[in-house]
């Protein structure tokens, strides 16, 4: 069924009795030639990219709970490529560009908006550090540009100006950076999958992998066991614990992000905005609540919820930098398990086990991701080499010295 | 003698006094400081050196002890020297000869200001300042805490007399956070 | 004007009346009001406009759970958004606005939505406004987004106060009804240190709502009496206004006082609200329960509400929506509305009850098996239709109309550590699952336990279990203890504009539309219809839509899925979160010793981590930083320049293995360092990055102070406790920072040493002989004082780092200015440091941005392969001694005006100017005053071996394009004769 | 979350540190014929157990020991302090 106005209004005026579910729910086959496991954003991307691009239609994903109910569905719905290495802005702007194209692709409206980021800097050395990613985004054929801290103050005004302990001195921007509405994204990539002809198993919770003589045949689930040719896994903060079953250790720690809502709001903040001397970013949902987040809470947890120190320092920073947001109201606050790689960089590759591949190592930044994600996580499963965008993503990077360390913070996933 | 004028970690000539409700706090700049750590080995020692110095035991976990040099206790087999900076100037060499080669010791005397509180409610101030469970504070007991993100000792010398360490560079800080809670509480 | 709607009794001040302002008009109240009776009590029930659809709203509760009835309270800086009227008490002088319409309240635009309802239905937006593609962000996005949101923000920053506080308790008691009264007094009496907690300003609950008896007194009379013998007990805290948001993690709960939200202006110094994190031993939540709604056709009328608000606001506040109410209700808790506002003299209409069986009472009529099919009324109730069992219908008058579809209890924070509630049929209710945080207990209405008696008796019994109490059980004052009967009931048949999330505008329909499409669980529901995602989150209206949702899957609720709460329990301000952290008190300011003559001396400062250092000395006629920098670097080289570096970290290494302890942590060896000399130590990560580099005296054979950059002094010394306590636990190693202790000047250029003699003492010999290059050593200055002598060099000049106790450093400061004069020392700050060390090709923080290892930086002869140092295996992974490495290189504009930009990229002469033609980037860049030239210091691919090789600088950001130079990073005295001078 | 401090009895985890798995007081032995592999599985391979959890954490804003807490990474719950330095000497390090 195509969505469009047409197609709203003819419903309306027909009671609303030609709507269809956005995707069957069927019960697993015996076989499929590929199994994703994860019904996120990067899995059902993976799985929409797989049918409609790499013409894979035996394609189950399975998911433990209901889709899009993990990071896709509680994050802070940043969009952006702006990142400083060779490893990384290739394939984050490739994001930036299948997120530019979404809605058409999916027919479906994710409300990606591009209102533009800004990262605020505020010492010369965080100038020097994003001029040098300004350019490397420019010279990757993306879109960068520096402001001084007058330009900041004439596009946000609000900004703490007058008393800030850590002066702005300026910005990054990257102006087609932006957001989009996060669930609406892993159900326009589950309609487009499932219109393809791919099964959407739910409530299907994997309990082993059946691997013999170092090949992987399929997975055990809740729903009995599975055949594949080929399994994906693409379980965000699941990854140690899905892997685990291969008998594979990770470069990957589970850490808990806090992010939250406030109340519903008139427009106050035009862009998204990041503060460069405390931990807190922000955006304002088109629904009006101020959308905001910080670091991590820095233990390993597999808990999808935090404590009161974060949420202080977040909202210290918050304040700090735009003190005209204290009178608004923290609405609701929750945790997303977040899979910390040793570089704070992701990881898509095979797997020592034939026929296992790997998508994890998102750290908090999966969901500007998710597109390019599935799209290479797909290329892979299907050609059995990398994307072209994604080569740097591989296992033995820290066997050879090879990390992608944007933050330059080395081996403490914490940190990153 | 030499003849460069001291200041207070608060920049002043004079140590600053402030008074809200019924609680003063005052900075003291008057208390020499130096650090004990006992050597690998020599803790049974050092403790004995030292209870010897003090006039007292050792102090074990949380506790201060002694009278005109008191010792508190920092970590294990480590404690912070005090005495008064008149007399005791170059406390860290009279520490270390105390101790002879049973410890380490270094002068700490200007890593620290001092603010002292006294009053009647002072848990109504230090229940806006730090985590601490002021229940289990009593005479004699010494805590490391933060204190708005600063690192402090909190002593508590009676009910009514309270004395806070942070570090000197922080001075400004640590002494606008007290002074803001004392109007906040009292 | 007058109270027309006022009614007799309640626990109001009649004595005093004050003055408040809604949407301009002035209205009376009293003391012990909130805004919301006090809107009622004068007979205003039109209050705001709903979220998408703009419908008229008035009050639906009286207490947090409020979906309506919010409004901007307040004005100018202070206006507060999205305030709800039924929690706002009442002070002389409120002001609020009604929010979400315009022009006004009566009539607003957007209230056309509402025709075209049937347009925007649940998740409407996901299927359409994709063409054309440009038109989402410049047509469509703003339209929605200026539509959307509730209430607005002044812009202007919040001028309030808040604290921060902690407490500790044995017990702590969350909610003050019948069931946490007497926890509190059990609990209490028995010596416990107990806090009691609850959002209201008053204490009692549910029971100062009803007119039943407790003992031999008024509910909320003897309510009265539990609070004055709590408050006799020193062992019990009383927090009132204070709503405990979330259950934390080992029994911490953070709480939120609102101590200055009843007032019309703040006394100076005092808080607006305090975050208080509570740790407790135990904790009893005591939350009682909400009553739920039952959806019907435009059930969202203003003048519709909760039945037993009805009754808060009548036996309470003293007040009515309405002279002519009407109940609907499937419970006999409906009927007791009936009975308290007939009592009132409120003209009850009917009883529309939907059991057949309903309790008929002879003071008002009651309509059995009758059903509410719809209402009229364009701004507010007008009339109620109502469907009779013999299938007629009749139209009721009346101008309020209270709902009870029975009582849900308030399990919130027991899902606060994702536990979740289950299904209990009984009561046809959640209550608390077996998950909940641990320490936590539940008692009362929010435990399933519904009868004032019964309530009283589980407090009692969970406040003596939770403190595992051997004491005999209190005894009991007598209370109503009727027996619960609650059949669900969730909706009319056959409706659809039936509202269930009122402010969000999502009806039945919307429910059944969502399974029709395929989002069936309760999350997706949730987040396809915005169900439960208002200020109110959803606490009158989950639990029903979850009801539907079954209904329609043919499922039992249980099967359906439950849904979980997450903190915090209501909306906090951001500003409460943030408390005395912001503005300028965000971080601690650490002042170095020189600050105040710096001041003096119109120094211009830089935030270093939480540092402020100088970063230069601006003269009178000095107009850009530039010229103050030239100078500062120009006569340092020519003379003598004095700067703070007191900053950077210092720690005090004692013990028997320091020096085996310093080859461990340092890269190259410390084991041979003579006493009284000093070393560069260059430090590794483990992953064999560099992580920090200074330097390391040697006082005595087992005694080291080692310097750590000012960035890294916190993470140098938790590394090095690291490497004492987890790797090598039998070092004779003692660790102690001395940072702050000393105040330390770099005294730097040739005439330092010169200057120096004249303040240290004369039985020290400072000479190049006596105390040459990284000579160290305790000495005297100005007649006696002690000091630390250091001649080492960040600038490449001549110099040393002099050390006194950091009271003494002012003084230090002034003297060296004064001693100097004849050699014309000037004072200089962190700029013209910088300019100096990328003059001397020192790799700083730029070049140590954690990325880079020592072959990178050009120090790879320092990593010593002769011993096991932290970082030195991994630094030998392959791609990492691969021989096109990154190396640091010097970097000249061949034109020497030619701006050279730190970020900037190197690409060579000729060839693309892209990504894959990278061929490294500059991290520093300054004018050497020196050079008479823009410089800068890079890393570039196989640098070491590409000296005198021209390449482009791009920076296309800055738009930049220059042709530089490749040479040595040491650009000034490259052989290092100055330094040893 | 609060950390029962084998000196100092139960403390707010803010004052602590986080670093992680308590396998990094097991550092391989330099001079190993396998101490690439070995310190590169050092580095960078976790663990990362869903329940029981050893790990280091530092009273960075107290006694500025190093701690082993044992704790369930799914309840958060922690079950064992440890002083690190007892922990690595049990483990056979000295100096």
């Amino acid at each position: 069924m195509r969505y469009s106005g047409f197609r709203v209004i003819k419903e309306a005026l027909t009671g609303h009795k030609g709507w269809k579910p956005v995707w069957r729910d069927p019960e697993p086959k015996a076989h499929y030639d590929i199994v994703v496991i994860g019904g996120g954003g990067h899995g059902l991307a993976t799985a929409h990219y797989l049918s409609k691009v790499y013409g894979h239609r035996n394609v189950a994903v399975v998911e433990k709970g209901w889709i899009g109910g993990g990071n896709v569905g509680r994050n802070t719905t940043i969009v952006r490529s702006n990142y400083m290495l060779d490893g990384n802005e290739p394939f984050y702007e490739f994001s930036m560009k299948l997120w530019e194209g979404l809605e058409q692709d999916l027919n479906y409206n994710a409300m990606m908006s591009q209102r533009g980021i800004l990262n605020l800097f505020h010492t010369d050395g965080q100038r020097d550090a994003y001029t040098r990613r300004g350019n490397a985004m420019i010279l990757h054929g993306a879109d960068a540009e520096l402001l001084d801290a007058d330009q900041v103050r004439k596009e946000h005004p609000y900004l703490n100006f007058d008393d800030a302990r850590f002066p702005i001195k300026g910005g990054l921007a990257q102006r087609r950076g932006g957001t989009a509405r996060h669930d609406a994204v892993a159900w326009g990539f589950a309609r487009s999958a499932d219109s393809h002809g791919v099964d959407i198993i739910q409530n299907c919770e994997v309990t082993g992998l059946r691997i013999e003589n170092g090949k992987c045949l399929g997975v055990e689930t809740s729903k009995g066991f599975i055949g594949a040719n080929k399994v994906g896994c693409a379980v965000a903060g699941n990854s140690g614990r899905v892997m685990n079953m291969a008998g594979m250790r990770l470069p990957i720690e589970s850490h808990v992000l806090q992010a939250f809502v406030s109340e519903g709001l008139k427009p106050v903040l035009p862009s998204v905005i990041t503060y460069g001397a405390g931990h807190f970013y922000v955006s304002q949902s088109d629904k009006g609540g101020l959308v905001f987040g910080g670091d991590i809470d820095g233990y390993n947890t597999y808990a999808q919820r935090g404590n009161l120190p974060v949420v202080e320092d977040v909202c210290e920073g918050g304040v700090s930098l735009m003190p005209m947001i204290g009178r608004s109201r923290l609405l609701r606050m929750w945790g997303g398990v977040m899979d910390m790689s040793m570089d704070g960089s992701p990881i898509i590759d095979r797997t020592p086990v034939e026929g296992l591949y790997f998508n994890g190592g998102w750290c908090y930044g999966g969901f500007k991701a998710t597109p390019a994600s599935g799209y290479c996580f797909a290329h892979l499963l299907a050609q059995d080499e990398p994307h072209s965008t994604a080569t740097a993503y591989r296992f033995d990077r820290f066997r050879t010295g090879r990390m992608i360390d944007e933050k330059g913070v080395g081996n403490q996933p914490n940190l990153h | 003698m030499h003849d460069l004028i001291a200041i207070t970690a608060l920049g002043g000539s004079e140590p600053q006094v402030d008074t809200v409700g019924g609680i003063t706090c005052r900075e003291v700049p008057g208390v020499a400081l130096a650090s004990v750590a006992a050597r690998m080995g020599q803790e049974t020692k050092a403790s004995k050196a030292l209870a010897k110095l003090i006039g007292a035991p050792a102090p074990g976990i949380g506790q201060y002890a002694g009278d005109t040099v008191t010792a508190f206790w920092a970590g294990p087999d480590q404690w912070m020297i005090e005495a008064p900076f008149d007399t005791h100037e170059e406390l860290a060499d009279q520490v270390k000869s105390a101790l002879g080669g049973t410890a380490s010791v270094t002068e700490q005397t200007d890593g620290w200001t001092r603010f002292d509180l006294n009053g009647d409610q002072i848990p109504a101030v230090l229940e806006l300042l730090s985590m601490l469970d002021l229940r289990n504070i009593d005479a004699g007991s010494v805590a490391r805490c933060s204190i708005h993100h600063i690192g402090c000792f909190v002593l508590c010398r009676s009910d009514e007399a309270f004395s806070i360490y942070g570090p000197r560079s922080s001075a400004g800080s640590l002494h606008h956070a007290i002074v803001t809670a004392m109007r906040s509480a009292l | 004007m007058t109270q027309s709607n006022r009614l007799s009794g309640g626990q109001i001040d009649r004595n005093t009346t004050v003055n408040f302002q809604f949407d301009n008009h002035n209205y009376t109240a009293h003391p012990g009001d909130t805004l919301g009776s006090a809107l009622l009590a004068n007979d205003v029930r039109l209050i705001g406009r709903s979220f998408k659809y703009h419908r008229p709203r008035g009050l639906l509760t009286a207490g947090s759970e409020e979906p309506n009835g919010i409004v901007e309270l307040r004005s100018g800086n202070r206006q507060e958004p999205n305030t709800r009227a039924t929690t706002t008490e009442m002070f002389d002088g409120l002001e609020a606005q009604s929010q979400n319409r315009w022009p006004s309240l009566k009539f607003d635009a957007l209230g056309v939505n509402d025709l075209f309802s049937n347009f925007l239905s649940a998740g409407f937006y996901y299927k359409t406004f994709m063409w054309p593609a440009a038109f989402w962000e410049k047509v469509y996005e703003p339209i929605i987004r200026r539509a959307a949101g509730l209430g607005s923000l002044s812009m202007e920053a919040d001028p309030d106060e808040y604290d921060k506080g902690f407490r500790h308790c044995d017990l702590l008691i969350i909610g003050a009804g019948p069931s946490g009264l007497m926890a509190a007094l059990t609990a209490g009496r028995a010596g416990a240190d107990v806090i009691l907690a609850d959002e209201d300003f008053r204490f009692g609950g549910r029971l100062n709502s009803e007119t039943f008896s407790v003992g031999d007194q008024s509910s909320s009379d003897w309510a009265e009496q539990a609070v004055a013998e709590l408050s006799s007990m020193p062992n019990v805290r009383l927090m009132a206004r204070t709503t405990v948001i979330g259950a934390f993690d080992h029994g911490i709960y953070g709480a939120v006082e609102r101590t200055g939200d009843h007032v019309a202006t703040l006394p100076a110094g005092k808080p607006r609200q305090i975050l208080w994190r509570i740790y407790t031993k135990k904790a009893l939540l005591c939350a009682g329960s909400t009553e739920r709604p039952i959806a019907f056709e435009n059930n969202d009328r203003p003048g519709i509400m909760m039945a037993s608000a009805l009754r808060t606001y009548a036996n309470r506040f003293a007040a009515t929506a309405s002279q002519r109410v009407a109940i609907f209700t499937n419970n006999d808790d409906g009927h007791r509305t009936a009975a308290d506002l007939h009592a009132k003299g409120v003209h009850v209409c009917a009883v529309i009850d939907v059991r057949e069986d309903a309790p008929v009472n002879y003071d008002y009529e009651v309509l059995s098996g009758a059903q509410v099919v719809n209402t009229k009324g364009r701004l507010g109730l007008t009339f109620v239709e109502v469907a009779l069992p013999d299938g007629s219908t009749r139209t009721l008058e009346c101008g309020a109309l209270g709902v009870s579809g029975g009582w849900n209890p308030n399990v919130h924070l027991t899902c606060h550590q994702r536990g979740r509630p289950v299904w209990n049929d009984d009561l046809a209710a959640f209550v608390p699952g077996p998950n909940l945080p641990v320490g936590l207990t539940v008692a009362g209405a929010a435990n399933g336990v519904m009868s004032t008696q019964g309530a009283l008796q589980s407090g009692a019994e969970a406040a003596a279990a939770a403190l595992e109490l051997s004491v005999a059980q209190p005894v009991l004052p007598e209370a109503e203890d009727a027996p619960i009967a609650q059949k669900p009931f969730w909706y009319v048949e056959g409706c659809k504009r039936a509202w269930l999330d009122q402010q969000n505008d999502v009806t039945v329909k919307d429910v059944k539309l969502s399974y029709q499409e395929g989002f069936r669980s309760v999350e997706h529901l949730k987040r396809y219809t915005t169900l439960g995602m208002a200020t109110d989150q959803g606490k009158t209206s989950n639990i029903s839509a979850l009801a539907i949702m079954a209904e329609v899957a043919g499922k039992s609720i249980p099967e359906t899925g439950t849904t979980i709460f997450r903190p915090p329990y209501t909306p906090v301000p951001i500003s409460t979160f943030a408390g005395r952290m912001k503005g300028q008190e965000f971080h601690p300011t650490r002042l170095t010793p020189s600050h105040y003559w710096a001041k003096e001396r119109d120094a211009v400062f830089v935030e270093v981590g939480n540092w402020l250092r100088a970063q230069w000395f601006p003269l009178p006629g000095e107009t850009h930083w530039r010229e103050s920098v030239d100078r500062e670097v120009r006569q340092t080289r020519a003379s003598v320049g004095v700067c703070d570096c007191t900053t950077l970290g210092k720690i005090d290494v004692q013990g028997a293995d320091a020096a085996d302890f310093l080859n461990r942590v340092y890269a190259n060896g410390f084991a041979k360092l003579p006493v009284g000399k000093t070393r560069y130590g260059l430090m590794l990560r483990e992953d064999g990055m560099v992580m920090d580099d200074g330097t390391a005296a040697r006082l005595a054979e087992d005694h080291f102070v080692v310097t750590t950059t000012t960035a890294n002094a916190v993470n140098v010394y938790r590394h090095m406790e690291f490497v004492r306590q987890c790797l090598f636990p039998d070092m004779d190693v003692q660790l102690i920072s001395t940072t702050e202790s000393w105040a330390q000047y770099a005294v730097a250029g040739p005439n330092s040493r010169k200057l120096l003699q004249k303040i240290v003492d004369p039985e020290f010999d400072i000479s190049n002989h006596a105390f040459p290059f990284m000579g160290c050593g305790n000495i005297t200055v100005c007649g006696g004082l002690r000091a630390r002598l250091f001649r080492i060099s960040f600038s490449g000049e001549l110099a040393f780092e002099i050390a006194v106790p950091s009271r003494h450093g002012d003084a230090l400061m002034r003297r060296l200015m004064a001693e100097g004069e004849e050699f014309d020392v000037v004072p200089y700050g962190t700029e013209a440091l910088g300019v100096m060390r990328i003059e001397k090709g020192h790799a700083a923080g730029n070049e140590l941005n954690g990325t880079t290892t020592a072959l990178n930086l050009g120090l790879g002869k320092m990593v010593s392969k002769k011993k096991d140092s932290i970082g030195s295996t991994l630094s030998e992974r392959e791609a990492l001694v691969e021989p096109d490495v990154l190396r640091l290189v010097g970097i000249k504009p061949v034109s020497p005006e030619e701006k050279v930009t730190a970020g900037g990229h190197l690409m060579n002469t000729t060839g693309p100017v892209d990504a894959a033609h990278d061929q490294g980037y500059v991290t520093s860049a300054a004018y050497s005053p020196i050079l008479n030239s823009n410089i800068g210091l890079g890393l570039l691919k196989d640098g070491a071996n590409r000296m005198g090789e021209k390449m482009r600088l791009v920076s296309p950001l800055t738009d930049l394009t220059v042709e530089v130079e490749i040479v040595s990073a040491h650009f000034v005295d490259p052989e290092g004769e100055r330094l040893r001078a | 979350m609060i950390i029962n401090h084998p000196l100092l009895g139960p403390r707010d985890a803010s004052e602590f540190t986080y670093l992680g798995d308590a396998s990094l007081i097991n550092r391989p032995d330099w001079q190993a014929e396998d101490a690439a592999e070995a310190f590169y599985e050092y580095g960078y391979l976790r663990d990362n157990p869903a329940g029981e959890h050893q790990e280091l954490w530092y009273h960075e804003a107290g006694d500025r020991s190093w701690l082993v807490v044992t704790r369930d990474t799914t309840t958060h719950e922690i079950s064992k302090v440890e002083l690190a330095r007892d922990v690595a000497r049990a483990r056979g390090r000295s100096k």
